[in-house]
């Protein structure tokens, strides 16, 4: 799709250089805010990265403070696609019979290497990356990547779905001074002098 | 995907109606892992089961061929991403059996106590989803919180959450933190509480205890013949576990009790996890009070560890050390060797084919889980469908494991 | 400690156990593996042997270094006496025909999915097996992953791949694992120039 | 035989050898910088030290030496036996040398080897030796210690430009003066000596002159450490992706084996090697050979071509059936092109198209032109397999091209059929002489004027692809392996003329290089001029088998 272009002031939003070029309206934005906050995912979980899907799951990043709270364990009931590990030839029917079964209006997160790219799993029996087989809105890179980064991601897709655009997006390393310096602070606490 | 290879005539001999086939998983909400049970039913019951497994088969052993002795360490990681660090142990004493060397004391002191917090980490993890599938959300909410409190010593020893690929031939990645002990002292306790808190919220959990006790029972004769270990072979009453029968590192100072049960069903694998997270914690305790505080953790062989970098960047001689390491891997003598730990499942077996080079020849990964899971079938037989979940749950299968 | 278990074997076997050594601690028997069925029920039941614990079978591919070219191994422990023993038979030709070796599942029931794990990686046919079919791998993947000559990184898709527009494969020829240290090139006889 | 022990193995000693030399020969590793078997002895290096017991009854020979006590904190006074340079003490009978069972050998190696790094500025990850280098090799056998020197290395020019070909470093020179010997002794050039002494020395051109004799690669061959590079392989891969296979060096009738090194990921040739063989070219080859893997690549003939137009080789193939119609009826106007380029197999099989089936009798070799050629190595045929090619002919000899040229003039032969595309004489007369052909069909590997004559070429494997057999001026038939996978449509030579063969209707057999093979050592054990070859051929695939994989 093409890039939006946003008239100031008005209230109306035009999307230009798709072949077919239509005008969206605050109501649309509306259901966008409305699909954003309400996400109900299904979790596709096959691999290590499911420990820290469970991770994001549990108290200490909770998931549910950004409105992807209910997971639902049909495929038919559920609007997001976690795809959580490493996908293998032999799982991929099985992924996208599921892709096939959600209903419209469905996004997809790839969340890992493996399942953005396959990993370092470069052989006979990894799919490299789940985007061979089905579309992919955001793709979490880390192996695993830290729920910081699946939130980011979260955010990315939820910020997608609001601006109505279908652009696969990559959550990029965090790069302000803040988390820079919690690093290095973090590599400072190991004990240099122990032999 | 696979068909059911059973023709249903037999099926209709056996049963005048006709049998249902039911398909859970490989992708199934009430199961973790990734695996495919075809059900053969007559109503609720399961008349033949056909266990399927292979969706997380990711080539470990040939990806183990293509590189350094040293570049496996990611990949075993990732078998059993529940506890990385016991694969990781468990791969680097291969290794060293191999090439014949120990690793300083305090480095061993390190490795067990780092291994058990990743058997606490892996037995929590397995009860809280075992409960959190029969329906019991919040002591999984409970165990997860109670990994974090690990997961932060994880952290801040080897600088990743999950997959840590800590575990050097010849000792460890780094010397442990100055505050290591604190941590652990600190965290452990928090840990068991958390653990108690769960507890009571199932034991006295009627409906939990239902579908536990009497369900899944494996005779211990059987659990032998197929080849299970670990905490599901204990469960049954046999009191087999790799630290006592063959101790490595320093096991043999730790004091510790193997917990045996008797009915060999869920409920006892359950409770023997919850008893091994106590001998664990007993186990870290000892292991704190023995490990000596400086010392050396990786063996002093140029042959085998990598140089300082600092020294890589500043002198020749740990830059040919270096070089010769990365580039060509740390030559290990030719031969074969078996070598066998406790994991969180049981008896990890490594196999290790070595042709002299710096690349393996043959990587045998002996996972305990995938004996176990192949017992699922004979457990599940005769049983009801709910049944399938705690009974699953309690083998604690883990699909990178079990599926290489 | 277990080297009893081999002599055991020796004098009850006499030639059919070809050879014996213990390297680094763990005692191997390479056996005949025409008795490989009966040799495996003479240790469990042997009240000396007494191998009532199966630990692990699996295959090695030793393809252009030694014919037969596969190894059949097999990991043994005794649960009252606590030794452990290691039984290999080589079986198959150099193009990886006719392995075949007994079954032990009615020896011990746990082998089941060892050996169908093995059938599956490399081929080795256990005759005798309840059921011998793939047990990682899908049954329409044609060849044997783990021998030596099936390329690691020669895909067989089940579900054909989209193809995006300007999206590039994550590997390209050169990239990935394929990073060239001389690694086992089953081809060639010396370990190239390197020496020199 | 004489025979003399090291660390207790006997070995056998012919008269007049060195240990080491002995020792080498009986495939015993003895470490060593500056000695090499091809060259004279310097035993600067001191690598190579070992310990010889005295005979018996006689006094060892041994050192008052001054020893660090650390319980005492003091020197003591001790003894211990004098080392001698094993690459310089000759071989006596029952000498019994103690190599690696000796810890006074082994602490010797290890503090040379300190000595000669203790200036070694940090280079490896930029050092073109990195992975095949002696220094790196002999620390991690030897040495295994940090370093003790904490001072300011001695620096040195870096990158001293000695040649066209050649880059010298000094600062990771350890002054084995091999370079130094092997331009006196083999080359015959001294244009290289040593200057300065002590840790300041370093190897320096002649004022005025420059490494520019035919031999200046192997400076950089024989440099133990990353000294010496050559501008051609300088920066361009690490030693450690590369693969190497045995073949035999293109540029001349000396056929030189070489080593060629390859990289497997993008299937490029990398250099050449020379491949020890005392009976061809010792350890050494020519710049221009050492260069000639390149011919690998450069100036392909990639498809078929006809009429100068690419095509599959299927339908050249029939391209060719029309272009050749009448071609069987009359021998006597048919001549072959065989080539002094192709391997025995390539020429054997078109040589049996023409002899058996066409029963044509005039033969024809092509080639490339006479060139410069020395006492050392070089000769002046530029084509590997002219000898050969002649062995095989036996009787008809094949005539010089240049005959050719003059009999299509004369109007002589309608149709040529030729392997090899180079021509020895001027090419555009060789144009307009061959366009008077009905039919020209040229099957070659590279482009040149016979494949441009032609009105059907097809590509052929180039050496480096395809397994051949070539016979170098001496007779000596030498196996070449391929390294690389064939580029574009390239097909083995005999497996083309054998289509080409079948597609005119003769019953042509060969399915396989083995059945190839088999029909020549057939041939040639009636024909006695070519006894040499497959015999000599037998002898070549033994010493390649049974050659020790020893490092000189």
């Amino acid at each position: 799709m093409g890039d939006m272009t946003t008239t100031p002031g008005s209230s109306v939003r035009v999307l230009e250089g798709s072949e077919t070029g239509f005008a969206t309206t605050k109501l649309d934005a509306l259901l966008n805010w409305a699909k954003k906050y309400s996400l109900f995912q299904y979790p596709f979980v096959t691999a290590c990265c499911g420990m820290e899907f469970m991770a994001m799951a549990s108290p200490r990043f909770d998931m549910a403070r950004f409105g992807a709270e209910a997971p639902r364990f049909s495929p038919r009931q559920a609007d997001l696609l976690w795809v959580v590990g490493t996908i293998s030839q032999r799982q991929a029917p099985a992924l996208r019979r599921i892709y096939e079964q959600m209903a419209d209006p469905k996004w997809v997160l790839a969340f890992g290497t493996c399942a953005s790219c396959g990993g370092f799993y470069d052989n006979y029996t990894t799919v490299a990356g789940i985007d061979k087989i089905i579309p992919v809105d955001v793709f979490v890179p880390g192996c695993p990547p830290r729920p910081e980064a699946v939130l980011d991601g979260l955010l990315l897709l939820q910020d997608k779905i609001a601006r109505g655009t279908r652009e696969p997006g990559i959550v990029k390393p965090r790069r302000d001074a803040a988390v820079l310096g919690a690093n290095l602070v973090k590599l400072g606490k190991k004990d240099k002098a122990a032999p | 995907m696979e068909p059911l290879d059973r023709d249903l005539e037999e099926g209709l001999l056996e049963l005048p109606s006709e049998p249902m086939m039911l398909n859970m998983g490989p992708s199934h909400p009430a199961m973790h892992g990734t695996v495919r049970i075809v059900l053969e039913l007559s109503g609720e019951q399961i008349l033949k089961a056909d266990v399927q497994i292979g969706y997380l088969h990711r080539g470990f052993e040939k990806m183990c061929e293509r590189g350094t002795w040293s570049q496996v360490f990611p990949y075993v990681d990732r078998c059993n991403y529940v506890s990385p660090m016991l694969n990781n142990v468990g791969y680097a004493l291969a290794v060293e059996k191999m090439l014949g060397v120990t690793v300083p004391e305090r480095c061993q002191y390190y490795r067990v106590v780092l291994g058990e917090l990743a058997r606490l980490c892996d037995h929590m993890i397995c009860s809280g989803a075992m409960c959190m599938e029969l329906g019991a959300f919040t002591p999984f909410l409970y165990y997860a919180r109670a990994r974090e409190n690990i997961w932060d010593i994880f952290e801040e020893e080897t600088g990743a959450r999950v997959t840590h690929s800590f575990g050097r031939v010849g000792g460890m990645a780094s010397p442990p933190t100055k505050y290591f002990k604190d941590m652990v002292r600190a965290a452990v306790p928090r840990v068991i509480a958390l653990i108690v808190e769960g507890e009571k919220m199932l034991l006295k959990n009627r409906i939990f205890l239902d579908r536990l006790e009497g369900v899944g029972v494996m005779s211990k004769e059987d659990a032998l013949a197929l080849g299970w270990t670990g905490v599901v072979l204990r469960a049954s009453g046999v009191p087999y576990d790799v630290r006592k029968a063959h101790p490595y590192m320093v096991y043999d100072r730790m004091d510790f009790d193997v917990p045996v049960g008797t009915a060999g069903d869920n409920y006892d694998r359950f409770m023997c996890r919850q008893e091994e997270i106590r001998q664990s914690a007993r186990i870290i305790e000892q292991a704190l009070a023995q490990m000596p505080d400086d010392g050396p953790i990786n063996i002093d062989d140029p042959r085998v560890v990598m140089p300082p970098k600092n020294d890589v960047y500043t002198t020749i001689e740990a830059t040919i050390q270096h070089f010769k390491i990365v580039m060509e891997g740390l030559k290990v003598p030719a031969g074969e060797c078996y070598s066998y730990t406790e994991a969180g499942n049981g008896e990890l077996g490594f196999y290790l084919v070595s042709d002299g080079s710096g690349t393996p020849f043959r990587v045998r990964i002996r996972p305990p889980c995938f004996a176990s899971t192949q017992g699922l079938e004979q457990l599940i037989k005769g049983a009801m469908i709910p049944d399938v979940v705690p009974t699953f749950g309690s083998l604690n299968m883990i699909g990178g494991e079990c599926d290489h | 400690m277990s080297k009893r278990v081999l002599e055991i074997l020796g004098e009850r076997f006499g030639h059919d156990v070809l050879e014996t050594h213990s390297q680094f601690g763990d005692d191997t028997a390479v056996v005949n593996p025409a008795r490989w069925l009966e040799i495996a029920t003479f240790l469990r039941d042997d009240s000396r042997c007494a191998m009532n614990m199966f630990v692990d079978i699996t295959a090695v591919d030793y393809l252009g270094r030694q014919t037969p070219r596969f190894e059949v191994v097999m990991h043994l422990r005794s649960l009252e006496r606590g030794h452990r023993v290691r039984l290999k038979a080589r079986v198959g030709d150099e193009d990886g025909q006719n392995a075949e070796i007994d079954s032990v599942v009615s020896v011990w029931k746990g082998a089941n999915w060892f050996e169908r794990e093995a059938f599956d990686m490399f081929g080795v046919v256990f005759r005798g097996h309840p059921d011998l079919r793939r047990l990682l791998m899908y049954p329409e993947f044609v060849g044997y992953p783990l021998r030596k000559d099936y390329p690691a990184d020669k895909i067989q898709p089940l579900v054909e791949f989209r193809n995006v527009p300007g999206k590039l494969p994550p590997f390209g020829p050169d990239e990935g694992m394929s990073f060239g240290r001389q690694t086992h090139d089953y081809r060639r006889d010396e370990p190239g120039g390197e020496a020199n | 035989m004489a025979t003399i022990k090291i660390d207790g193995r006997e070995i056998p000693f012919e008269q007049g050898d060195t240990i080491i030399r002995a020792a080498h020969r009986a495939g015993i590793d003895i470490p060593h910088y500056c000695w090499h078997p091809g060259l004279s002895v310097a035993a600067n290096c001191r690598m190579c030290l070992v310990e010889v017991l005295p005979p018996p009854g006689r006094p060892a020979m041994q050192l008052e030496i001054l020893q660090w006590d650390a319980a005492k904190g003091d020197y003591v006074s001790a003894r211990k036996p004098k080392l001698i340079p094993a690459c310089q003490q000759g071989c006596a009978p029952g000498m019994e040398v103690l190599s690696q069972t000796s810890e006074h050998v082994e602490e010797a190696r290890s503090a040379v080897q300190e000595l000669l790094l203790l200036n070694h500025p940090v280079d490896c990850p930029i050092c073109d030796q990195a992975g095949e280098c002696r220094l790196q090799d002999y620390w991690l056998e030897h040495q295994r210690t940090g370093k003790r020197m904490h001072q300011e290395v001695v620096h040195k020019p870096k990158a001293v430009v000695f040649g066209p070909t050649i880059v010298y470093d000094a600062e990771r020179c350890i002054v084995c003066t091999r370079c130094v010997r092997f331009c006196e002794e083999v080359a015959h050039d001294p244009v290289l000596s040593v200057s300065q002494r002590g840790n300041v020395n370093e190897i320096v051109i002649s004022p005025g002159k420059q490494l520019d004799h035919d031999y200046t690669l192997m400076t950089e061959h024989v440099c133990p450490v990353g000294a010496l590079t050559s501008v051609d392989f300088r920066f361009k891969a690490r030693v450690w992706f590369l693969r190497s296979a045995r073949t035999v060096c293109q540029g001349c009738a000396t056929g030189c084996n070489a080593y060629l090194d390859y990289d497997p990921r993008n299937n490029t040739p990398c250099r050449h090697r020379p491949r020890d063989n005392e009976q061809v070219n010792k350890y050494w080859m020519c710049d221009e050979g050492m260069l000639s893997y390149k011919r690998a690549i450069e100036n392909r003939l990639l498809t078929a071509l006809v009429g100068g137009e690419d095509a599959t080789i299927e339908d050249a193939l029939d391209a060719v059936k029309e272009q050749l119609a009448g071609f069987g009826d009359d021998a006597s106007r048919v001549a072959v092109v065989l080539s002094a380029q192709h391997s025995n197999e390539d020429n054997f099989t078109l040589l049996s198209l023409a002899r058996t089936f066409v029963g044509a009798k005039n033969l024809y070799v092509s080639g490339r032109p006479l060139g410069r050629g020395d006492k050392i190595l070089m000769s002046e045929d530029k084509n590997p397999n002219t000898r050969g090619v002649m062995q095989l002919a036996g009787s008809l000899a094949p005539k010089p091209i240049a005959l050719l040229l003059d009999a299509v003039k004369a109007g002589k032969y309608s149709f040529v059929i030729a392997l090899g595309a180079e021509l020895e004489v001027d090419e555009q007369e060789a144009l307009g002489v061959l366009s008077k052909l009905k039919g020209l069909v040229t099957i070659a590997s590279h482009d040149g004027p016979l494949v441009r004559a032609a009105h059907v070429a097809l590509p052929a494997m180039a050496w480096a692809e395809t397994d051949g057999t070539f016979v170098n001026r001496q007779g000596l038939a030498q196996r070449s392996e391929p390294a690389l996978t064939p580029r574009g449509d390239a097909t083995a030579g005999w497996d083309l003329v054998t289509r080409l063969g079948k597609k005119l209707g003769y019953a042509m057999t060969f399915k396989s290089l083995a059945d190839v093979r088999r029909a020549i050592s057939a041939e040639t054990r009636t024909d006695s001029g070519a006894n040499g070859a497959s015999g000599a051929a037998r002898t070549d695939a033994d010493r390649t088998a049974t050659k020790p994989e020893v490092s000189v």
